[in-house]
């Protein structure tokens, strides 16, 4: 349960720099409709899809090979499938969502790419249903913070920002902020 | 009967300006002398196109029918005084735009005699139908500033309405022209009343009246002798006679947004249009007068007047003693809802139910606008719980769809926002542009939609036509084919293709136009 | 490393490419579905004059235009709106209308002088929408309404006798307007509030 | 007639404005800054008066670079408080390099570079704040001993030497500590918190030496806000209820593992300026009604977690900031209810 709780909170909340990739973002040409929830889904559950195969990938067939050197690709070729399959399946099932997402895939591989380094280094996982779990929290927290940024964004794009920062200049200026306050509660998780 | 039985409800938000009321009600209703020219705005509901009934040069009768609407949902418009008309012209009045509209100019005889005045009717064996006839044909608009036709609102009520309700709450600082009718006409307002329930059938009618009037209250009091009036009186706070917030006050009903008091079943009328109402009524009088506070740090004699409809400003205010080295500004209506004026040169409307001529302490200017601090002042105060704020955001970055999903169109305009707002922003000038973009922006769908309806159908048309041309020339060619055998096998082979594809054609477009064609065209 | 290692690194690598690879394959064969085909998404922003100032004979085949890359600042009657609502749907940026195909201004709609009309029906036959009521050697009028304000019946009309007629009075068309930053100059000072 | 441009109503006009709501804000630092003052000596005043300095030089500035009208934006005090709410959170012994680069990155980043008074996300003077904590622990962490906790506060001219710069004093670390709260994290575990109040000499009856009265001041310019209307009692009541409750959740009546009494986390560090001043800033909080009571409880269960979690001296800059991170979402999602409309 406190090892549940840890986890919880430091994916939630202390992967801050994952924020860094949020300028990206605001580089992106603004499209009508929340681009934000259709990347959060698509990163959870690709993420999700590839921490559970990774697992299974890492116990059943590279410990026992004694292939652990292959982790890094056989892990990337994982995730682009992830992405891909899953897109597929929205496309299938939420098409609107798929339609914004699709603007916006090369930033989901990276996000994926970036957030499973974590899990691969953190490998704390233990049993597939962890794997699985931890997958689940870091793309919530992710989704959290896009959705955080977003909402942040909006304010901003209102206002009288100076010139030479609109854009992507004040967007990572927040990020930077938002990683700021982060700190704060970075000191809780033991690392 | 009593007031101690019916129930007052809470609206949200609301605001506790100063009154500035005391000051035009130290005497009675004054009577203007006759003003030597009146200007009459004939202008129609939607600034529809007026249908004149006199011409320049003309004599017209006090009464006498000057304009109407080109439908029965116009306006009729009368003479208030006998007089020369000298010309028919469009001239400044008192509007938010102000863009000139279309005026009757008479310049009034001294010798003021017979008034043109309609049959009196027996209200009590009167059918509905004749009643909202009646009066249609006295004039009679909404007097406490919306100006709508009453006879069209009372259309849409018959037999659709439980609840009368009289607005008799004027809730803006300085006007007092319900408060004086009240005082003194409470007779002819109480009879208004019983108009209205004769017409409606509706079964009681609530007086929603501030509880800072108790002379109107007890005047009004004295007169409701029939056990289905009830005079209701409410705590003061703007703005609770605007018309949804005075339905809440006294029933408790939200009237769901988009829709009108009437499908709620309740019809609400203002004081003023009621003692019209009878008036019209009962002594067949059309709607030629209206009761107008003139009041103001810069008048010497304020007070509440009886003034002729297309009375210019300028003429009551010297009679009410302008005192023009301190006049800074002019606003017809109140503080909050009214409008600013920018001269005098303007006659009285249906509608100009005060006039205010300030000084530079009493309404100074505003100070310019300083960023919004988001202090939430205005959505405490906002009577239709709004986030003005974050209207103020999405109107000013013009993100329309936003604004609309933040419920602007639910905003009545009634100020209390920019009146607390601490930066001075104009919020409402903000929504009202923004509202007017929204409207501009459905109406542009509509159109668009409806245009590219209308152009599938006329493509479908022209194909069929085409189609239905080309197969009777065929059919002219096969006829004629006989005839001229001999005329070269390479025009004929080519007749052939040309026939097989336009058969083809006419049976594609036979196939794919049919239904709707059908439908759509008879012929 | 020994080289049945290798081996064996390379063939699982390549196994779980092969395996990686087909899914992917599967996955992209699906073909789109129930998605709004972008050209009549556009076209559901275009004001549906059918005009043609934009170059193409209707809106239609502007939006058929626009949806394979074309500019989308071609469109007069729509003006700023429909650029600003075609940026939006796009993702590309604003950009101001293009003076060459004409310019913004306000609604119009064809009012036929009828005395001079002489009911030679060409307009009936220019008009897209069947806005223009009549027939042959009676007088034409136009059906106020339906008129989406194109300008094509003006050309054919060979007494000149349409005119071009804004849509609403100034009273109609006017409303209240954003307020103007009123920005100060840097030596003004904010009337002092009392306290 | 005065000739000028027609105006859309309201003509009326309450008669408040933004400079108004500022200087009740200071009035109301008042008694907070004197018990400040009174405890701390006179580093407090240095932070107060170079800070106002420099925010307004600042704000001058980055006016006159963008081509801004400078007056008016100055006349609305709001650089002033955000300067004051710095100084009040800055220790006493801050030198005064510390005290500019504080004050930049609160009056420049934290609120210039978004456009200036309204647009900042973040709260100004938070930012400052917590810039310098991250960038500078060692002096940050650093507070005088109360007066009562030590024989003297340090004099006018040793007070003016830590401003100059504060390694240059002999004996320093004569007259600094860490703050009580502090210091009672790093003691947890060993004693009973009733043995803890009684023994250190840092701690007054509930809470910190001085602390308490402090806090009591700030309390009473809260209520202050509070009845002038200048504040709503949603941000900070929620703020301090949220605190007291998870403080007596945790409490563990008083045993060595407590994380502390909800009287001694109500009464210590900077609770009180934080929930009825630094919380409230209305631009970056939460401005729907239950958004402001969602948003105080966040606050002040994040105070809580990071006082009692974390490792930083107070959390409340934390707090505030991650709070402010949070408002425009709670804004969307707690939409009150419009008339006419179902919910």
């Amino acid at each position: 349960m406190n090892e549940i709780l840890v986890l919880l909170v430091g994916a939630t909340l202390v992967n801050y720099f994952v924020l860094t990739q949020l300028g990206r973002l605001a580089m992106l040409p603004r499209l009508s409709g929340k681009p934000e929830i259709a990347i959060g889904i698509t990163t959870g559950l690709a993420l999700t899809l590839s921490s559970a195969c990774a697992y299974l990938l890492y116990h059943y067939l590279l410990v026992p090979r004694d292939l652990v050197l292959l982790r890094t690709p056989a892990y990337m070729l994982l995730i682009v499938t992830a992405v891909v399959l899953v897109c597929a399946v929205m496309q299938q099932y939420a098409p609107q969502q798929y339609h914004l997402a699709t603007a916006f895939q090369p930033l989901v591989f990276i996000n994926c790419a970036v957030l499973s380094a974590t899990l691969i280094n953190d490998n704390r996982a233990d049993t597939l249903a962890d794997a699985v779990f931890s997958g689940l929290v870091i793309a919530a927290g992710f989704s959290l913070m896009l959705l955080l940024f977003s909402a942040m964004q909006e304010r901003v794009t209102v206002a009288d920002v100076p010139k030479p920062f609109r854009g992507a200049a004040i967007a990572l200026i927040t990020a930077g902020l938002m990683s700021l306050a982060l700190m704060g509660v970075a000191s809780l998780v033991p690392s | 009967m009593s007031s101690a039985s019916s129930p007052v409800y809470d609206f949200p938000g609301g605001i506790y300006p100063p009154e500035n009321k005391s000051k035009s009600l130290r005497g009675p209703i004054r009577t203007t002398a006759l003003p030597p020219q009146l200007w009459v705005a004939v202008t129609q509901p939607g600034f529809a196109m007026p249908l004149l009934c006199v011409q320049a040069g003309e004599h017209v009768d006090k009464g006498q029918l000057l304009a109407r609407g080109s439908d029965s949902a116009g306006l009729l418009v009368h003479a208030p005084a006998a007089g020369l008309i000298s010309s028919i012209t469009e001239h400044a009045i008192p509007n938010a735009s102000n863009l000139p509209e279309l005026c009757v100019v008479i310049d009034t005889d001294a010798a003021d005699s017979n008034w043109h005045k309609l049959l009196p009717l027996d209200w009590r064996d009167a059918a509905p139908d004749l009643l909202v006839e009646r009066i249609a044909a006295a004039g009679i608009c909404g007097l406490g500033g919306g100006g709508f036709p009453t006879h069209q609102k009372l259309h849409a009520a018959l037999q659709q309405v439980d609840t009368v309700i009289l607005n008799a709450a004027e809730c803006e600082p300085f006007i007092t022209a319900d408060e004086a009718l009240l005082r003194e006409h409470a007779a002819d307002v109480v009879t208004g009343c019983l108009i209205l329930l004769q017409i409606t059938g509706a079964n009681q009618c609530l007086i929603g009246i501030e509880d800072n009037k108790p002379a109107a209250i007890a005047a009004l009091r004295q007169h409701c002798t029939d056990g289905r009036l009830r005079v209701v009186i409410i705590p003061a706070r703007y703005p609770s006679g605007a018309e949804r917030q005075l339905i809440q006050t006294l029933t408790g009903k939200e009237i769901p947004s988009g829709s009108l008091p009437v499908h709620s079943g309740i019809l609400c009328h203002n004081a003023g249009t009621a003692r019209a109402i009878a008036r019209a009524v009962v002594y067949g009088e059309q709607l030629l007068s209206r009761i107008t506070t003139l009041t103001g740090a810069a008048l010497l004699e304020p007070g509440n007047v009886e003034v002729l409809i297309g009375t210019p400003v300028d003429f009551l205010l010297q009679q009410a003693g302008v005192d023009q080295q301190q006049l800074s500004r002019l606003f017809c209506g109140g503080p909050l809802m009214g409008i600013e004026l920018p001269h005098a040169q303007l006659p009285v409307t249906k509608t100009t139910n005060c006039i205010i001529a300030t000084t530079q302490r009493e309404l100074p200017r505003p100070p310019p606008m300083q960023a919004c601090i988001r202090c939430g002042l205005c959505a405490d105060v906002c009577p239709v719980q709004l986030l003005p704020q974050q209207l103020y955001w999405f109107a000013r970055s013009s993100e329309l769809e936003k604004a609309e999903a933040y419920h602007l169109h639910d905003c009545i305009e009634c100020g209390a926002c920019a009146y607390v707002c601490p930066s001075h922003i104009p919020l409402v000038q903000y929504y009202r542009s923004a509202k007017a973009d929204i409207r501009d922006a459905h109406a542009r769908q509509q159109r668009a939609d409806h245009a590219k309806q209308r152009f599938e159908v006329h493509q479908q048309r022209v194909a069929l036509e085409h189609a239905q041309e080309s197969r009777r020339r065929t059919e002219r060619a096969a006829l004629a084919q006989p005839a001229l055998p001999a005329a070269g096998n390479n025009t004929s082979a080519q007749d052939v293709v040309a026939a097989a594809l336009a058969r083809i054609q006419a049976k594609k477009a036979a196939q794919a136009s049919a239904p709707t064609v059908g439908k759509d065209e008879p012929a | 490393m020994t080289p049945d290692l290798l081996l064996t690194a390379t063939l699982v690598l390549l196994a779980l490419a092969l395996v990686c690879g087909s899914v992917i394959a599967i996955a992209s064969m699906r073909r789109p579905t129930g998605n709004i085909p972008l050209v009549d998404r556009i076209n559901h922003l275009l004001p549906q004059t059918q005009c043609g100032q934009c170059g193409h004979p209707g809106c239609k085949p502007y939006a058929v235009s626009i949806a394979a890359g074309g500019a989308i600042n071609k469109c007069p009657p729509g003006g700023k709106t429909t650029i600003a609502a075609l940026a939006g749907l796009l993702g590309v940026d604003t950009l101001p209308l293009d003076a060459s195909h004409g310019v913004e201004g306000i609604r119009k709609v064809a009012y036929i002088r009828e005395p001079e009309c002489i009911g030679c029906t060409k307009c009936i036959q220019a008009c897209p929408v069947d806005a223009i009521l009549g027939s042959a050697k009676h007088m034409h009028t136009v059906i106020m309404s339906e008129c989406t304000g194109c300008d094509l019946c003006v050309a054919p009309c060979p007494v000149d006798c349409i005119d071009m007629i804004p849509a609403q009075t100034p009273l109609q068309r006017w409303h209240w307007w954003q307020p103007h930053n009123q920005v100060l100059i840097a030596t003004d000072r904010l009337p002092r509030v009392r306290v | 007639m005065s000739a000028g441009p027609l105006t859309s109503s309201p003509h009326g006009h309450q008669g408040h404005s933004v400079r108004q709501l500022m200087l009740h804000v200071l009035l109301a630092c008042v008694p907070g800054t004197a018990a400040l003052v009174f405890f701390f000596g006179h580093g407090v005043l240095f932070n107060l008066v170079s800070l106002v300095l420099f925010a307004l030089l600042f704000e001058a500035l980055v006016l006159w670079i963008r081509q801004r009208p400078v007056l008016p934006a100055l006349h609305d005090l709001s650089a002033i408080v955000t300067a004051v709410l710095l100084a009040l959170a800055l220790p006493p012994t801050a030198p005064w390099w510390l005290c500019i680069i504080a004050i930049f990155f609160a009056v420049v980043i934290g609120k210039h570079l978004y456009g200036g008074l309204g647009y900042n996300p973040f709260n100004p003077a938070m930012v400052g704040y917590a810039a310098v904590l991250v960038a500078f622990p060692v002096q940050m962490t650093r507070w005088l001993l109360p007066q009562g906790a030590t024989t003297a506060l340090p004099g006018l001219g040793e007070a003016i030497t830590i401003f100059a710069d504060g390694e240059l004093l002999q004996g320093i670390d004569a007259f600094t500590g860490a703050t009580a709260l502090d210091s009672f994290r790093e003691q947890q575990g060993a004693q009973l918190v009733s043995e803890f109040l009684q023994a250190s000499p840092l701690m007054g009856q509930w809470s910190g030496l001085g602390w308490e009265w402090i806090n009591v001041g700030f309390l009473f310019g809260g209520l202050y806000l509070l009845y002038k209307r200048i504040i709503s009692w949603h941000i900070p009541a929620a703020v301090l209820l949220a605190l007291a409750v998870f403080a007596l959740l945790f409490h563990d009546s008083g045993s060595s593992a407590s994380h502390g009494s909800p009287l001694m986390h109500l009464f210590g560090g900077a609770t009180m300026i934080g929930a009825f001043f630094i919380a409230t800033d209305p631009v970056t909080a939460a401005t729907t009604k239950h958004g402001k009571l969602l948003y105080g409880a966040l606050i002040g269960l994040l105070i809580y977690v990071i006082r009692a979690f974390g490792s930083y001296p107070d959390g409340v800059a934390f707090a505030v900031l991650l709070g402010n991170i949070a408002a425009p979402l709670i804004d969307t999602f707690t939409r009150p209810r419009t008339v006419g409309h179902a919910k």
